[in-house]
């Protein structure tokens, strides 16, 4: 039971992974698939982070009052990786935008009637 | 100055971006910065391939830290490989990028375009040169990212769905790879790819180890478009800008299988991947119904595009079977194949994208008797037609015979049956093509379909000719994919 | 002492706004309780900051105001372009 | 210089067929390309034979694909009787063609002429093939280039007669030659043709009889049953394009390549040696009489022709199986007769055609009086396929009798003739009928013989028919050399 | 006037905030990202003609001290009717106010107010009326024809004549 | 001393302040009254809060960081529920109007 405590990072990381894959995949709504994306990518993140945390370190921000940090590799990594996300959520979501002035609609099933009625008025 | 050419030839095009958004009144201008800076990439490549045939590696290391910790450069001959397919490809296509989508693009998109196309081009060249497990996952999102843009500028509104769904199923991927490095990060404290390769085997068989190993192979799955998690690849091929889709189909999925070697070989090593975890028995049907199923679903395709599409996840899956053989011709195959397929594909969607550019489309009914409306165009499509089939004399024919013989040398005969048969329903699907090009009448259409002009013309020719040239002097390649296979063999 | 109690005090904001965030019911509800929690994060980091003797903190509660204030905005105008806000409503 | 030579001959036909593209809007310029393309090439594959006769092998080999897989091309007796062949019959069936395409006034004849140079490139690249890859490459170009030409008339049933075409022959060289070729140099390390063959100390048992079948079924175009199906398939074409087919180059091409494998890559007596390989002779015995049976019950003129061809291309094949060489030598000569016999026949088809429109034999009657040039020359023709003097056909068959009694194959012996019965029966009645019968129902009343040039081809080759009865010489000379 | 105060701002904002006065790389990349934001800035009101109500208010002590106890007052107004709302039931209330103010720049002034006071909101412009939104009535009728709106209008005169003056 | 007890004073007035506005956003009606109640928040709790940690931290950076911090909050507060309450309002958002009872808000 202790153990499993001990490693309540991970259980934190596996719960919003699956909750934003379930989301990317389950929901019809292309923002809503965005979003998950974005949760998906942020448990990731936050394995990153956790995984860098020293035992009563502080934040890695040099200062002369302490001597033991966290590991700050992880974090550079992650920072780069958020604007890596962010950008593909921007990405994302002006093709969202793109897609509703192009079919009307953001949901999934209405996408894809469009095109194939398209296709069959054809 | 030799030392610093693997940086280089990454940081042309990634400063040639902002410059040419600095332009980005003029499409021109973006136009030329884009060509020249992919032949310089392109000569840089070449300088390095010299060097490398007469020396050894070559390094660089990124603000003077030491490798462990500092971002690492290394070009060895299997990055090599990779950096002169995209770097050749691009010299030749980037040329006739502007004219071919101009009716495609819409104009205000159009310097965002040469922007994009540039980010693609140094993004897929960073995750080649990169010894930096985690620049890799960089590169591989600056490339995706350029990329998902380029499709979405296609003319159907399609492209948007298609570029949405590619961004999903990449952004998963590139995620589940970011996983994977994490582990790897965790158990390691390194993420220096040469540094990992080393530390890696004293961990044993370790649970997170093979949990890092099935996030890899998933997520770089999906970026290579193995054959389950290919569904994203036919519509972006299809609905992307003509000439995008020369670019990509040429490139993107190689430099994706290039990352999947160099995890299976160099990272985790191939004792590792091949007797502990036993990848092969996932590659292998995995590989076999790719060649099979998607050669059939080509059949059934009405845009030309699209079947180009799903002949290309089926050559992805004659590089993973090359893999799967678990031997050192299969390997060598698997990057024979890797440069070949870049050339045959590059020529086929260039060839359609001179199609699209005088019909305005792509489907087979708009394509009825090009043949003589767009004759060397239409030659272009039959020759690369010709190398997608394996014709003796073509770059086609080296790689199927390669994978046939390391078949044989397993003493898979069947497998080389099924490699045979693959060429036998590629031969349907491109002569489906042919058909109408030459021997169907066209429908009476108002517009006079002329040739393509010459700025598409001579770029097509020159990949066509490839093919013939490395089909017919396939040592150049062959050896140099076979040193590669037996460096990799080696650090395994 | 009074810090911890103050960063208390926020997180009991956050919580609430959270409340509303997730009830709704229109999306502008939303926005306004994720913008409500932000400024309140910017806070609660000013706060953390004294509380743990690291006022260098102040940078990132400066930063996250600004990040706060651009995503807030960026939301509202990817809402505006989709025009009618029954897209991203419950279904 | 010699080595020259092969390659001019290879390079004739290429730049005869670019000059027919930029003539295109130019008929007579178009057509004396053709003729004058068609005539150098002969010169070319004479002089090749003359310097072969001499004594020499030229060779040439273009470039290596892969480590021991050549483009390469060497000329050896067999590869000459086969460029002969197609060389001079050329020339006459491009005369034969322009008679026929005007006076059919037919359409998209430049790409007519220009697929037709191509393939009779391929035919050539085949006939002087180094190894197996080479002729597998060149027999694809032949397969492919034809196409065009079978599908000509571009109708819904040319198309799906193109199809079936192209469907079979491709399938099977992809499907079973290439896995034989494939295989032969996974056990020898080269696919080069060598005297005496190149597989013998690698294979035995079984394992013959399976290649053997890979090769003998893999090489569609020899039509042994049951992938014969391509060839009435192709009779949607226009009348040249079938003499090309039947007997200038694609059928030529399958049975010559049988030959070849037989003699060069397998060695005649590795497959004596081995009894299973019967039952492949048995595959060409079926289908000498099956065809001969089907062709007897076709009223369509051409189509009784290419039942006929299937049947006799088995001869060929029989031949190559028997496995002594005085079966092979027949099987070489047949390989000639057959292709002088039958063109004659397909040019009186095809004149028949082009002057009355008529395609079924039961319309025939009485023509011999309207056309008599022609029917006299299919008269010979027909002698020539049933094998009586003094038509070639006389010979091989003799020459295939006297092999399959030699080496104690009676059942082929039966074969033999029970087929010269069936190749009487469905000859004699149409040359009957030409002759004596009247003819009643004919609408068309205003019509003679065809135009000159068709004419004149289908007498010559009549008459060459029955000059290599009187002359056989120079035929058996190369024979001689294909055995020692 | 604009450009250089920007420039100087975004200085004093950038020093303060890295706390390397010495590093010659950051101080460069400083300035790059300065002259990044000025060049944007300067890209925006080419297309835009911005007024901002705040560098104004800095100008003009008197207004924004009273700004700060209205802003005081009100907060206290609507924490009374959030906790006693049996007792204070809200009525929200949507009108049109007629501004006082004449031009552009003391419409803003006055619109950027009412939003900043808790309790009323601005909408929109419309013509030379503001559109506004009150959670009490009585705070809405106070912007009709209350302090605020003479307050910004003699303001406004005042405002232009320092506008010109730069 | 003094300055720790202004400290207490100010952040114990700013949690009410927060906690009242967080009150706010849970109990009124509707959406545009709402951001009045959140614009509490905003302005005079943030504002407490920043000069109690100014007591804190007397004259130095540490101060002028949190007056930019204050300022920021000061000025992208108000502006964004003004681009909130504008985007609900073009799109058509309704306000609630009227005297709102406990009664009313109930049936709401
Ligand atoms: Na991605
Ligand atoms: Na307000």
């Amino acid at each position: 039971m202790s153990e499993l405590f001990s490693l309540f990072n991970y259980w934190v990381v596996v719960f919003l992974m699956m909750c934003g894959f379930y989301t990317v995949i389950a929901s019809g709504n292309l923002v809503k698939k965005i979003i998950g994306l974005n949760i998906f990518q942020t448990s990731v993140f936050i394995m990153y982070i956790s995984v860098g945390k020293v035992t009563d370190g502080t934040a890695p921000i040099v200062s002369a009052d302490f001597s033991v940090y966290s590991n700050p590799l992880p974090h550079v990594l992650i920072l780069t990786a958020i604007v890596v996300g962010v950008a593909t959520t921007a990405l994302g979501l002006s093709l969202v935008s793109r897609i509703k002035d192009a079919y009307g609609s953001v949901e999934d099933d209405e996408i894809l009637d469009a095109d194939s009625d398209e296709r069959g008025s054809k | 100055m030799i030392a610093h050419l693997p940086a280089l030839v990454v940081l042309v095009p990634l400063l040639a971006a902002p410059i040419c958004f600095i332009f980005s009144r003029s499409p021109a201008i973006g136009w030329v910065i884009t060509v020249v800076s992919s032949w310089v990439s392109f000569a840089i490549a070449c300088v390095m391939a010299v060097t490398l045939l007469n020396g050894g590696e070559i390094q660089y290391v990124f603000g003077g830290w030491a490798p462990p910790w500092g971002i690492e450069y290394v070009v060895d001959q299997l990055n090599l490989l990779v950096v002169l397919v995209v770097t050749g490809v691009a010299a030749v296509i980037f040329p006739a990028t502007l004219k071919s989508v101009r009716p495609e693009v819409a104009s205000h998109q159009l310097p965002l375009f040469f922007v994009s196309l540039l980010l693609c081009f140094s993004g897929l060249l960073g995750i080649a040169v990169t010894g930096d497990a985690f620049n890799l996952f960089v590169f591989l999102e600056i490339s995706s990212l350029s990329t998902y843009t380029l499709i979405s500028m296609g003319k159907d509104r399609r492209a948007l769905t298609a570029a949405f769904n590619y961004l999903i199923m990449g952004t998963i991927g590139a995620t589940f790879i970011l996983i994977a490095v994490g582990i790897l990060y965790m158990l390691t404290g390194t993420l220096n790819m040469a540094d990992l390769a080393v530390r890696l085997p004293s961990l044993g068989d370790s649970r997170a180890l093979q949990v890092a190993f099935a996030f890899t192979i998933v997520g770089v799955g999906l970026k290579l478009a193995m054959f389950p998690l290919h569904l994203w690849l036919p519509n972006a091929y299809a609905y992307a800008p003509s000439a995008v889709s020369a670019f990509i189909a040429a490139t993107a999925t190689k430099v994706a299988v290039y990352v999947m070697i160099r995890f299976l070989y160099s990272i985790f090593g191939a004792e590792f991947s091949f007797s502990e975890i036993f990848v092969q028995w996932l590659l292998l049907p995995v590989s076999v119904c790719a060649i099979l199923f998607t050669s059939v679903v080509a059949l059934f395709q009405h845009d030309v595009k699209r079947l180009l599409a799903y002949s290309s996840v089926a050559q992805i899956g004659y590089m993973l079977l090359g893999i799967a053989l678990v031997n050192q011709t299969g390997l060598a195959a698997a990057l024979i194949h890797l440069f070949n397929h870049a050339l045959m594909k590059g020529a086929l969607f260039l060839a359609v994208a001179a199609m699209v550019f005088r019909v305005g489309s792509s489907h087979v009914d708009q394509l009825r008797g090009i043949g003589r409306k767009m004759p060397w165009t239409s030659a272009a499509f039959v020759a690369g037609g010709l190398s997608i089939i394996g014709v003796p004399a073509t770059v086609g024919f080296v790689s199927k015979w390669y994978l046939v013989l390391a078949a044989i040398e397993n003493g898979w005969w069947w497998m080389a049956a099924i490699v045979l048969v693959a060429s036998l329903i590629a031969v349907v699907y491109i002569w489906r093509i042919v058909e109408l090009a030459y021997f169907a009448d066209s429908e009476a259409s108002e517009t006079e379909v002329k040739e393509a002009p010459l700025i598409i013309l001579i770029p097509i020719w020159m990949l066509v000719a490839s093919n013939f040239y490395f089909g017919i002097h396939s040592s150049v390649v062959t050896r140099f994919a076979e040193g590669a296979a037996a460096m990799l063999w080696g650090q395994g | 002492m009074i810090f911890a109690i103050a960063a208390c005090a926020l997180l009991v904001v956050m919580l609430l706004a959270l409340v509303r965030a997730f009830s709704g019911p229109k999306i502008y509800d939303r926005v306004l309780a994720v913008n409500m929690f932000g400024t309140k994060t910017v806070l609660l980091i000013a706060v953390y900051g004294f509380l743990t003797e690291r006022p260098e903190f102040l940078d990132l509660s400066i930063f996250y105001a600004l990040i706060n204030f651009v995503g807030v905005i960026a939301v509202l105008n990817f809402v505006e372009r989709l025009d009618d806000t029954d897209e991203i409503e419950e279904r | 210089m010699l080595n020259l030579l092969i390659a001019f001959s290879l390079v004739v036909p290429l730049i005869g067929a670019v000059g027919i593209l930029i003539a295109d809007k130019k008929p007579n310029l178009r057509e004396a390309c053709t003729l004058l393309t068609s005539v150098v090439l002969l010169f070319v594959v004479v002089k090749i034979f003359l310097a072969l006769r001499g004594g020499e092998t030229p060779e040439l080999t273009l470039f290596e694909l892969l480590p021991g897989l050549e483009i390469k091309f060497t000329v050896e007796p067999l590869g000459m009787l086969f460029a002969l062949v197609a060389a001079i019959l050329w020339p006459v069936n491009s005369l034969y063609s322009i008679g026929y395409m005007r006076g059919n006034a037919e359409k998209h004849q430049t790409r007519f002429y220009f697929f037709f140079a191509i393939a009779i490139f391929g035919a050539i690249g085949v006939a002087f093939a180094g190894n197996l890859l080479t002729l597998f490459l060149f027999y694809e170009l032949l397969t492919l280039s034809t196409f065009p030409l079978v599908t000509h008339k571009g109708n819904d049933s040319a198309k799906s007669g193109g199809r079936v075409y192209l469907g079979i022959l491709i399938s099977t060289s992809i499907g079973l030659l290439l896995p034989a070729i494939i295989w032969v140099w996974e056990l020898a390390g080269t696919t080069d043709f060598q005297a005496g063959g190149v597989v013998p100390q690698y294979v035995e048992g079984g394992t013959v009889f399976v290649l053997a079948m890979l090769f003998v079924f893999g090489i569609g175009k020899a039509g042994v049953m049951p992938v014969h199906r391509w060839l009435p398939a192709a009779m949607v074409a226009p009348t040249p394009v079938s003499a090309l087919l039947h007997a200038v180059a694609v059928v030529k091409a399958g049975v010559f390549s049988v030959v070849k494998v037989v003699v060069y890559v397998f060695g005649i007596d590795t497959l004596g040696a081995e009894p299973s390989v019967d039952w492949l002779l048995w595959f060409a015995l079926f289908t000498i009489v099956a065809a001969s049976t089907v062709a007897l019950r076709q009223d369509n003129l051409k189509k009784r022709l290419a039942y006929s061809t299937i049947s006799q291309l088995s001869y060929v094949v029989m031949g190559a199986l028997i496995l002594v060489p005085l079966s092979v030598t027949g099987a070489a000569l047949h390989i000639i007769a057959h292709a002088f016999g039958k063109i004659t026949l397909f040019f009186a088809a095809g004149s028949i055609y082009t002057s009355s429109k008529k395609t079924e034999i039961s319309q025939l009657n009485g023509i011999g009086r309207r056309m008599p040039w022609t029917m006299a020359a299919f008269t010979v023709g027909a002698l020539s396929m049933i094998g009586i003097p003094p038509a070639a056909g006389f010979l091989s068959k003799w020459y295939l009798l006297s092999g399959a009694i030699a080496a104690d194959q009676y059942i082929a012996v039966l074969v033999i003739f029970i087929s010269t019965l069936l190749n009487t029966a469905y000859f004699a009645p149409i040359v009957y009928a030409a002759y004596f019968k009247r003819d009643r129902s004919d609408t068309m009343l205003n019509y003679g013989e065809a135009p000159l040039p068709a004419v004149v081809a289908l007498c010559f080759t009549a008459l060459l028919t029955i000059t290599l009865f009187f002359f056989p010489q120079t035929v058996f000379e190369l024979i001689q050399m294909i055995e020692t | 006037m604009y450009l250089g105060l920007l420039t100087l701002s975004l200085t004093v904002f950038w020093l303060v905030l890295s706390g390397y006065w010495d590093n010659p790389l950051i101080l460069g990349l400083g300035v790059v990202s300065i002259g990044l934001c000025v060049w944007i800035a300067v890209r925006i009101r080419r297309h835009y003609r911005l007024y901002s109500a705040l560098p104004i208010l800095t100008q003009m002590p008197a207004y924004t001290a009273w700004l700060a106890m209205e802003i005081v007052k009100s907060n206290l107004m609507v924490i009374k009717h959030i906790w006693f709302s049996d007792s204070h039931p809200i009525t929200p209330t949507v009108r049109r106010i007629r501004m006082l103010q004449k031009t552009p720049l003391g419409q803003t002034i006055f619109a950027n107010s009412i939003t900043l006071t808790p309790g009323t909101v601005s909408f929109r412009i419309d013509g030379d009326h503001v559109v506004v939104h009150g959670v009490m009535q009585d705070a809405v009728d106070d912007l009709q024809d209350g302090d605020m709106n003479q307050r910004v209008a003699r303001l406004e005169g005042k405002a232009l004549e320092r506008l010109e003056a730069r | 001393m003094v300055l720790d007890a202004l400290t207490w004073f100010f952040l114990l007035t700013g949690s009410f302040l927060g906690i009242t506005g967080a009150w706010g956003i849970i109990k009124f009606p509707d959406f545009y009254s709402r951001v009045h109640a959140a614009s509490i928040t905003d302005t005079l709790c943030a504002s407490c809060f920043v000069l109690g940690l100014i007591c804190q931290s007397g004259f130095s950076l540490v101060s002028v960081k949190l007056i930019l911090v204050l300022l920021l909050l000061l000025i992208t507060g108000p502006a964004a529920a003004h681009a909130l309450v504008k985007a609900a309002h073009t799109a058509g958002l309704r306000a609630l109007t009227g005297k709102i009872t406990p009664s009313i808000r109930r049936q709401k």
